[in-house]
């Protein structure tokens, strides 16, 4: 099955952005579902991106981030062809990781 | 989605994650260097995001206050097109930035989201956030251990005329 | 914007009918029917209205739960808003053009 | 109740020539005039907003509202129907439990031909929509039917618009009495009031584009399904034309009616006519 993380990783200079759209509910636990029943929270807590073994940004999110996350940063000391490694664990104790080359 | 359910209760698996974390970080020194600042700890800030109102959650995520400074660029819709999904950002001049979060005072949790920004990355985030009401969308910017803040209001109502 | 005030005059007259003595159930069962035939009628014009179906079904749980006053209110409300929108479907076979972009 | 023979007959006659001046079409409105309606109807729009560009009507509210249309260029940049898109292809390229698949049921491969849906069907005399084609192609390959509102159609159409994005919208209307009633028909539902609201299609996307119900702007009928299927973000997931109209009949206070049922094929049939020229650019992000 594909990732759950689709990634844009452009390098232009010594900057590089990072764009990232993650498929994930983000469920806050204070809705109700159709039978009127409460859908418990599951949402994405932590998101880190690493780059050249380093953690370039990492994200801590609470209930209040929307379905299907984006984010989007800069950042130097990368260049075209290195790797950028993103990896989400959300409070279900769920993970996942995936690897993008700078473009 | 490839989902490794952790054997254990997700705190063990979140001190574990937040162990290895601060691992790499003393591995290149680029937190331990910084002059130790409460948010800059590694571990996710449960307490924080338990917090109702805004002073609160900044208060348990940073320990102290923050004063309003031009020299944070807060981005947000006047009027958002659906409080679901609210394009919201941030840029900042300031240097030596560690940290930047985002706090939606009239969401049930104020504290939306926090990031921690290493050395080298631009102290700039875009994200999408959830509004329940018309609030005040406040911006935390933490530079060389101080905070740094920019507030902007945002209209925020259902759609539609009613069915 | 005329046609509309005349709707809601139409509804609001029906709705306002006082009624003297409590509604007994055999009330409550003449006044369902009548709104039930109304509201197939809409149907069947494809110009039913949503409140004119939970009206009738706040209607029917009223009596079940032997409230028959506020059953034979509810029943004889969603009457109205099915008489309404009967009227609302035949006079626009021809009012619709009026908003036409020719 | 004897109204006088002459008095009966003057009153007709007057009526008439009433009639005859105000609308110079009045002997042309029995007759169904498609290319007459289309030109109209572009017309009533280019000229109620000369300041919007002809192709920008596809955007929906985002061209007429310059703050919203830069939220809408931002999340563009990595639109949330990505994923249904993704799908879509995937599903599109997958092969029936009989091998066959969606490409064998389309012209050119289902590739790039979504401009030229809804189109009238000549041997069943009824309006043929993307949607409906979709359902019967798994139905011919023993495959059950996706619903209408759901995911797999929405990430189906996605793919399909996709592939036919920035072509402009081509509906054709044969020479054929039942095509031409099944267009006015679809007229008709488009400017007839229904729901306790008492609103039609019209009140809103015809009288008052560009304006608000409560947060929501209204967009312009012209070119108002070019973007379909949407991801909306009040639904926070995809949604194609039939869940757009059942949603906006409830939202009158109208009892929707069936997906695909006449009514709504064919107001697709219409308002997808009178968008000709206008490019596809579905999929589509919207509030």
């Amino acid at each position: 099955m594909a990732s759950s993380i689709r990634v844009r990783a452009t390098s232009n200079g010594d900057i590089t952005e990072v764009q990232t759209l993650i498929q994930h509910p983000m469920d806050t636990g204070l809705v109700k579902d159709s039978k009127g029943e409460l859908i418990p929270a599951h949402f994405i807590q932590e998101l880190k991106f690493e780059c050249n073994g380093k953690d370039v940004f990492v994200a801590n999110w609470g209930t209040a981030v929307s379905k299907d996350p984006y984010v989007k940063f800069s950042f130097k000391g990368a260049k075209k062809g290195d790797e950028l490694k993103i990896s989400w664990t959300d409070n279900k104790g769920a993970s996942d990781t995936t690897t993008a080359k700078i473009a | 989605m490839t989902t490794t359910t952790g054997p254990h209760p997700t705190r063990r698996l979140i001190l574990l994650g937040a162990a290895s974390v601060a691992l790499i970080g003393l591995g290149n020194l680029p937190f331990a260097a910084r002059p130790a600042s409460a948010a800059a700890n590694d571990k996710y800030p449960e307490e924080a995001f338990k917090q109702k109102s805004e002073a609160d959650a900044i208060k348990a995520l940073y320990g102290r206050t923050a004063e309003p400074s031009d020299k944070v660029k807060l981005d947000a819709p006047e009027i958002a097109e659906n409080g679901g999904v609210v394009p919201v950002s941030v840029t900042t001049t300031l240097d030596k930035v560690t940290s930047i979060s985002f706090f939606v005072a009239e969401n049930p949790y104020a504290l939306a989201a926090s990031y921690r920004i290493a050395d080298g990355t631009i102290p700039g985030v875009a994200n999408r956030l959830k509004m329940a009401k018309t609030t005040k969308l406040v911006a935390i910017v933490e530079a060389d251990g101080k905070l740094y803040s920019a507030t902007k209001e945002v209209k925020v109502t259902v759609g539609g005329c009613g069915g | 914007m005329k046609r509309a005030c005349l709707l809601a005059t139409l509804v609001a007259l029906t709705i306002a009918l006082p009624s003297a003595r409590a509604a007994t159930e055999a009330d409550y069962k003449a006044a369902y029917a009548a709104a039930e035939a109304a509201a197939k009628e809409a149907a069947s014009l494809r110009h039913q209205w949503t409140t004119t179906v939970s009206t009738l079904t706040a209607a029917k749980k009223a009596a079940d739960g032997g409230d028959f006053d506020r059953a034979f209110a509810a029943a004889k409300e969603a009457e109205a808003l099915a008489k309404a929108s009967i009227f609302q479907a035949n006079s626009e076979k021809e009012a619709w053009k009026a908003m036409e972009i020719r | 109740m004897k109204t006088p023979f002459s008095l009966l007959l003057g009153s007709v006659g007057a009526a008439l020539v009433a009639c005859a001046l105000t609308s110079p079409r009045v002997v042309a409105a029995d007759k169904v005039d498609p290319v007459a309606d289309a030109k109209a109807f572009q017309n009533f729009f280019f000229q109620k907003f000369p300041n919007v560009k002809r192709e920008d009507f596809v955007n929906g509210p985002y061209s007429m509202n310059e703050d919203m249309k830069r939220q809408w260029q931002e999340k563009e940049e990595f639109p949330p129907y990505e994923f249904a898109l993704d799908a879509g292809k995937e599903m599109f390229a997958t092969p029936f439990k009989n091998g066959k698949t969606y490409a064998d049921c389309f012209p050119n491969g289902g590739i790039g031909i979504r401009q030229n849906y809804p189109y009238f069907d000549t041997k069943e005399g009824k309006v043929i929509t993307l949607e409906l084609a979709l359902n019967r192609c798994r139905e011919a390959n023993g495959e059950a039917p996706y619903s209408y509102v759901k995911d797999e159609m929405a990430s189906l159409t996605a793919y399909m618009a996709y592939t036919s994005r920035g072509k402009p919208m081509d509906i054709k209307i044969p020479d054929d009495p039942r095509a031409l009633e099944a267009f006015e028909n679809g007229k008709r539902y488009f400017y007839t009031r229904r729901g306790q609201m008492n609103f039609s299609c019209a009140s809103c996307h015809v009288q008052s584009p560009g304006e608000r119900i409560r947060a929501e702007t209204l967009a312009p009928a012209l070119g108002i399904l070019n973007a379909m299927p949407i991801y909306r973000s009040e639904w926070s997931g995809m949604g194609t034309t039939s869940r757009r109209f059942v949603t906006c009949n409830s939202q009158t206070r109208a009892v929707p009616l069936e997906p695909q049922s006449d009514e709504y094929r064919d107001v697709e049939y219409f308002l997808s006519y009178v968008a000709n020229g206008l490019p596809i650019s579905g999929p589509g992000a919207r509030p």
